[in-house]
């Protein structure tokens, strides 16, 4: 049981990483606050992967004459794009918080639903 | 040991950055989370994703963020209302749900650094010597990125665009071109 | 050539920008231009994989797995066909709806958000590879989060914020998911991954990364109790996008979602080595009832349509759970005519809210007295949403009672024929406003402009087309499903 | 030659869906319109009496029109059956848009275009659906015609009649997609057909509780049979205009629910399978409750309409009665009985609606002394009447002597008192009528007694003195059609 929790601690505190991310992008009320919560999930991720693509003893991936056993540069790849993804998704996040912010004036999710839902029902009357 | 000791640190600065009410400090610390996650993945000789996390990560980020924080709001609107908590209470379950189906997964995973490991024994070896033996390109990463992904990382451009350009129709000023 | 598929509409976004800075018009004729080109591509594609079977590339000429792969099998193509269709159709429609929706200086943008996201959408239909999937997944969404965001009202930016939330956790879980593939069969190439999971089914590994995948297209999907950013997210996007989404971007999911189900993991594994098509059936079951019955309680038309398609979309995941060969060809069947039918009524929606600015069916009042077309058209397509035999939605509707009969799961054809009459009951609300209540406006006829009409005709002719003219649409299901379980 | 033969009886009724566009096209021109009507009509019953010609000919006629899949078809043949249905359909159309044009003209509607349109429709369906070769093709048709009278049933658009609409939509569209169509589909599945055969669908390895199972659901399904639990739906429709309540009220829409009836007894069950599982005693039962509850709320309605579509519940009752005997006397008692009533009912009604044109008198207590104002009306109500009683020397009492025979042929000798009450009930409602208008003193209408509209009078009593007189020929006239139902 020590010996299952020690040799995969990397991915087990991974896992508690996303879940705290998570955590703050469904919970949050704050649009940023999600986003923060989004980067945490997603880099989080990352280093799930990462962790993947280490080899013990294993060297970086790059040439090297004295090498014995290379780590894995696969996971590493797939990062790579997936940092940039992550990024995206984030400046095009924000970018709509600001248009929110100059339409509503808020930030807090549920104060601006109330303001749609009031709008909402005016136009059905 | 200091893996251990970066990763809490991790834990620690995740948890207040997602706790912490005021944004600006929020952002702050999730750059110094960027950061040390930098110093894991070099520990873990992820170099190339190491770099691109430092400046895009910790860099690039933290400064989209502190300018939305500019145009908007710095601080977090407290509240202590009851149904806010059965709404936390619903996300943890979820959150809780998730990760145990995630631990149940990690059980019978290699072991961390398990070079038997099928991820390690499949496509990779012909990536390693093939780097140089076909591409001649020192670094493994690099070739693989730029050839035998190469459509990746066109996808990833592609994504860099399309948030560009997303960024610039949202933001668009009234009266500009 | 399948290269080219993909390739035409990114050159055609980076050009509508760089075009648009000397005149807006030309944003719109490159689009244009493009999804003809691309089409045409389709079609090329479509007489290769009709005479040879199938058709690959290979990026750089490495072979899978280790290189990336684009394969079109039977399933594809017909993604592929009705997907360029009705991008094409959305760029005609879009000129006159999007001229009025959507302010002048952000139009060339919007143009190229749209072909960004075609990109994304025909990307995730050819890719052969889980990862790559991931990356035109995540395309397709960027662009979709910003084309929402551009609707004429300011609800659409919470919506495009909704979704973009929901949007990101789904395509984080496929990532994870992804990750406990790879790691479990060190492969990234779907067919290759495949023949590498048999042996190691009952690794707890792999049955987390197929509970992360799945969960994550399912988020995309709009499956029932994860289809909150939906309803919003159409009704408030400018119209012609509301059309396209609503016609194409689920229906890539469900796509995705049936790849990942069947040409990554196995009938053998859904059915025998976990217990999720059981659980999946009852889901979609409940997506079908529950979509319906929301869609009953909307006033907001397009709303309606929306809601009208969560219980769509329980009918294709219902074809996909049952998991036999007639259910899923009733799944494929309906991914194809459900585009049609609700690209059809979306375009009816936003060529009502064109001309009269109205969203609200109480406001529809003799509506059909002004445009006397587009109400017939909305009869058609809505007929066919129903189910009606001599329209496409009876075929698809037919084959799924016929898959669940032949699965022996009889509790389905109540469920069908209830969510069939709550379809009827619903559109016919609309019929019976526009047509048999007496209107306010005394003016004699203000039909949508040609450009947009246009379109509208042709998608509900197809409906009526293909709904008594089958063996094409029969024949390349069932093909298309063969290849896809034969393998 | 062959061809163009054989395609005849699916040309039949698309001769009233071609008048379609013409109405439209000359709905500014009343009379052009009103001759299209007749044209058709008169086209249509010619037709009829050809193919009546082919079949005495023993030429069975057949052709798929669309094929949706292999098993799914719509098709169209013809029998003895379909050739009376259809005939009586069309000639009623001709006599009926007689009295409609003054009718419509005598209450100055203005809604004549779609009344005219929406009629030659629902003709369109009843008789598609009398040539039917499939259950499939039955379905699409039964549908249709409940779709095309709704807008007859809403005609007056007062709120009441808008109310009136939609129990009826719900009640005929709600069974039909629930039940009938259930049924169908089950049918599909356990015999792999849906097509009518004379030796019946079901082979001897069908469990007999499924086939029990079926036959409710068909009895439940076919609404528009107004069989007891499933009646409410007729006195609804009453709101419609008074030609409508009498063409599509009295003869097509619940003609075609008995004549469903007919073939699912005779060609998806056969008399064998049913005497089997005894599924005929349900039947029996159901109808003779019919019979007999029908003729006692008739009794009690004081409106003319309402006791008139009370006792066309109870009257096609007979008919399925005569169906469920499942005897060759019984059978021919009900397609005779089919014939009759259409006649008679029809009669009844155009009294009704001339009466309503001339005085706005709708309640019967309000009839006194009308047969002195009104004597060729009257008589011909009288002749209706005498009709429905059986009353020697009518029509009706050759269906009634034939039911009797078909009864005692089968054994159930319990039903003669039921028939007897029913009669003497017949003879309760009707004749009270009929005396109190004859013999009557005329009493002035206290709501508004100068009303006395004598515009267009003769249009509608011509058609109204000839339905009459054929009650009374087709008891002299029988021997030929009998020997037609029996050939």
């Amino acid at each position: 049981m020590l010996d299952l929790i020690l040799s995969k601690y990397n991915y087990w505190i991974s896992i508690l990483l996303m879940m705290i991310g998570l955590y703050g992008m469904i919970a949050k009320n704050n649009l940023i606050k999600k986003i923060i919560g989004m980067n945490i999930f997603q880099v989080s991720v990352f280093l799930f992967y990462i962790s993947m693509g280490k080899v013990r003893d294993g060297t970086a991936p790059i040439h090297w004459d004295r090498a014995l056993i290379y780590d894995n540069p696969i996971p590493h790849v797939l990062i790579l794009t997936a940092i940039v993804v992550s990024i995206s998704t984030t400046a095009v996040a924000l970018a709509l918080i600001i248009r929110i912010y100059k339409n509503f004036q808020s930030i807090e999710e549920d104060q601006i639903l109330k303001v749609l839902a009031r709008e909402e029902n005016k136009t059905d009357s | 040991m200091i893996d251990i000791f970066l990763l809490m640190f991790l834990v620690i600065f995740s948890i207040y950055s997602i706790h912490t009410e005021d944004l600006l400090s929020s952002v702050i610390v999730l750059s110094a989370f960027s950061f040390v996650m930098t110093i894991v993945w070099t520990r873990l000789n992820a170099v190339d994703v190491a770099f691109t996390e430092a400046a895009v990560g910790a860099g690039v980020s933290t400064i989209i963020f502190l300018s939305a924080l500019s145009r908007t709001k710095r601080g977090e609107e407290k509240r202590v209302t009851k149904k806010i908590n059965i709404y936390n209470l619903f996300a943890a379950l979820i959150v809780i749900f998730t990760g145990s189906v995630l631990v149940y997964g990690t059980i019978d995973m290699p072991a961390f650094g398990d070079i038997e490991a099928p991820a390690y024994n499949v496509l990779a070896p012909r990536f390693i010597i093939g780097s140089m033996a076909e591409l001649g390109i020192k670094n493994f990463v690099t070739s693989i990125l730029a050839s035998y992904r190469g459509y990746d990382t066109l996808g990833e451009t592609t994504v860099i665009f399309t948030a560009g350009v997303s960024v610039v129709a949202l933001l668009r000023r009234k009266g500009g071109t | 050539m399948i290269l080219y598929i993909v390739i035409i509409p990114l050159f055609v976004s980076l050009l509508t920008p760089l075009f648009g800075m000397f005149n807006r018009k030309y944003a719109y004729f490159i689009s244009l231009l493009g999804a003809i080109i691309t089409f045409l591509f389709v079609i090329f594609t479509y007489k290769k994989v009709v005479t040879h079977g199938k058709e690959y590339y290979w990026f750089g000429g490495f072979e899978p797995p280790f290189g990336i792969e684009y394969v079109v099998d039977g399933l594809n193509l017909i993604l592929l066909l009705i997907i360029s269709f009705i991008y094409l159709l959305v760029i005609i429609y879009s000129k006159k709806s999007s001229e009025k929706e959507i302010e002048d200086k952000r139009l060339s943008l919007f143009y190229c958000l749209l072909n960004l996201f075609f990109t994304g959408i025909l990307g995730i239909v050819v890719t052969g590879d889980i990862f790559n999937l991931y990356v035109f997944v995540e395309i397709a969404s960027l662009s979709s989060y910003t084309l929402i965001a551009l609707g004429p009202k300011r609800q659409s930016l919470m919506a495009s914020y909704n979704y973009l939330i929901l949007g990101t956790i789904g395509a984080t879980f496929v990532l994870i998911g992804i990750g406990y593939i790879f790691m479990a069969t060190g492969s990234l190439n779907m067919a290759d991954i495949k023949s590498r999971l048999v042996p190691i089914y009952h690794s707890k590994m792999v049955r987390t990364a197929f509970t992360f995948i799945t969960l994550g297209l399912c988020l995309k999907l709009a499956l029932f109790p994860l289809h909150i950013w939906l309803p919003n997210a159409y009704a408030y996007a400018p119209s012609s996008v509301g059309a396209l989404l609503a016609a194409t971007g689920t229906k890539v999911s469900a796509y995705a979602l049936i790849r990942v189900l069947y040409s990554v993991f196995t009938i053998d594994f859904d059915t025998n080595v976990i217990p999720f098509n059981k659980v999946f059936v009852f889901i979609s079951l409940i997506a079908i009832l529950a979509g319906s019955f929301l869609a009953l309680a909307q006033k907001n038309l397009k709303k309606m349509l929306a809601y009208s398609s969560i219980g769509q979309i329980g009918y294709i995941t219902l074809g996909i759970a049952m998991s036999n060969e007639i259910s899923l060809q009733g799944s494929v069947l309906h991914i194809f005519n459900h585009s049609l039918m609700k690209c059809a009524l979306f375009f009816i929606a936003g060529g009502i809210f064109y001309k009269k600015g109205i969203e609200n069916i109480n406001d529809m009042k003799g509506i059909a007295k002004e445009m006397p077309f587009t109400m017939a058209f909305f009869v058609i397509a809505g007929l066919s949403l129903v189910g009606v035999p001599l329209t496409v939605g009876f075929l698809s509707k037919w084959y799924l009672l016929l898959g669940a009969i032949s699965q022996k799961y009889f509790f389905v054809i109540p469920v069908i024929l209830i969510s069939s009459l709550l379809s009827f009951i619903y559109i016919w609300r609309v019929i019976e406003t526009a047509y048999f209540k007496d209107s306010n406006s005394t003016k004699s006829s203000s039909e949508m402009p040609l450009g947009m009409i246009a379109p509208v005709a042709v998608v509900t002719i197809l409906c009526i087309y293909f709904g008594i003219f089958t063996e094409l649409p029969l024949l390349l299901t069932k093909e298309a499903i063969r290849i896809l379980i034969g393998n | 030659m062959e061809n163009y033969i054989s395609i005849l009886p699916a040309m039949v009724s698309f001769i009233a869906l071609i008048s379609v566009p013409f109405m439209i096209l000359f709905r500014d021109y009343n009379y052009v319109k009103e001759g299209i009507s007749l044209f058709s009509a008169l086209l249509m019953f010619t037709l009829v009496l050809l193919l009546g010609r082919e079949y005495l000919s023993e030429r069975i006629l057949y052709i798929d029109i669309i094929k949706i899949t292999p098993t799914i078809t719509i098709s169209f043949r013809t029998d003895n059956a379909s050739i009376i249905f259809a005939g009586i359909s069309s000639f009623l159309w001709f006599i009926t848009t007689f009295y409609s044009i003054g009718y419509l003209k005598g209450l100055n509607d203005k809604k004549e275009t779609s009344f005219y349109v929406f009629f030659a429709l629902t003709i369109f369906a009843t008789t598609a659906l009398a040539f039917s070769a499939n259950l499939i093709t039955t379905f699409v048709f039964y549908e249709l015609i409940t779709l095309f009278t709704y807008p007859l049933v809403i005609h007056k658009g007062t709120e009441d009649s808008k109310k009136a609409g939609r129990k009826y939509l719900a009640y005929l569209i709600g069974t039909s997609i629930m039940f009938f169509l259930t049924a169908i589909i089950l049918t599909h599945f356990i015999t792999g057909t849906t097509f009518f055969n004379s030796e019946g669908v079901f082979k001897k390895n069908v469990d007999n509780n499924i086939t029990l199972l079926l036959l409710l659901l068909f009895i439940f399904g076919v609404a528009k049979t107004a069989v007891m639990p499933v009646h409410s739906w007729l006195p609804n429709a009453m709101v419609a205009p008074t030609p409508v309540s009498a063409l599509l009220h009295a003869v097509a829409v619940v003609k075609a629910g008995v004549f469903v009836m007919y073939r699912i007894l005779n060609y998806i069950f056969t008399s064998q399978v049913l005497l089997a599982i005894k599924g005929h005693y349900i039947l029996i039962v159901l109808s003779s409750v019919t019979i007999i509850f029908g003729s006692l709320i008739a009794l009690r309605q004081n409106n003319l309409k309402l006791r008139l579509a009370y006792s066309t519940i109870s009257q096609l009752s007979y008919i399925i009665l005569g169906l469920s005997l499942l005897n060759e006397y019984a059978t021919k008692a009900a397609l005779s009985h089919l014939i009759i009533h259409a006649f008679s009912k029809i009669t009844l009604f155009f009294c009704a609606g001339a009466i309503y044109v001339k005085s706005h008198i709708t309640e019967i207590s309000d009839l006194e002394g009308i047969g002195k104002k009104m004597p060729i009306t009257m008589l011909a109500f009288t002749f209706g009447s005498l009709s429905m009683i059986g009353v020697p020397g009518f029509g009706g009492f050759i269906s009634k002597f034939l039911l009797m025979k078909g009864i005692a042929h089968s054994g159930n000798y319990f039903l003669f008192p039921i028939l007897g009450i029913s009669t003497l009930l017949n003879a309760f409602y009707f004749m009270p009528i009929v005396f109190s208008a004859f013999f009557k003193e005329y009493k002035f209408n206290s709501k508004d007694p100068h009303y006395v509209n004598k515009k267009y009078s003769l249009l509608m009593e011509i058609p109204l003195l000839i339905t009459g007189l054929v009650t009374l020929v087709l008891f002299f006239a029988f021997g030929g059609i009998l020997s037609f139902i029996g050939g």
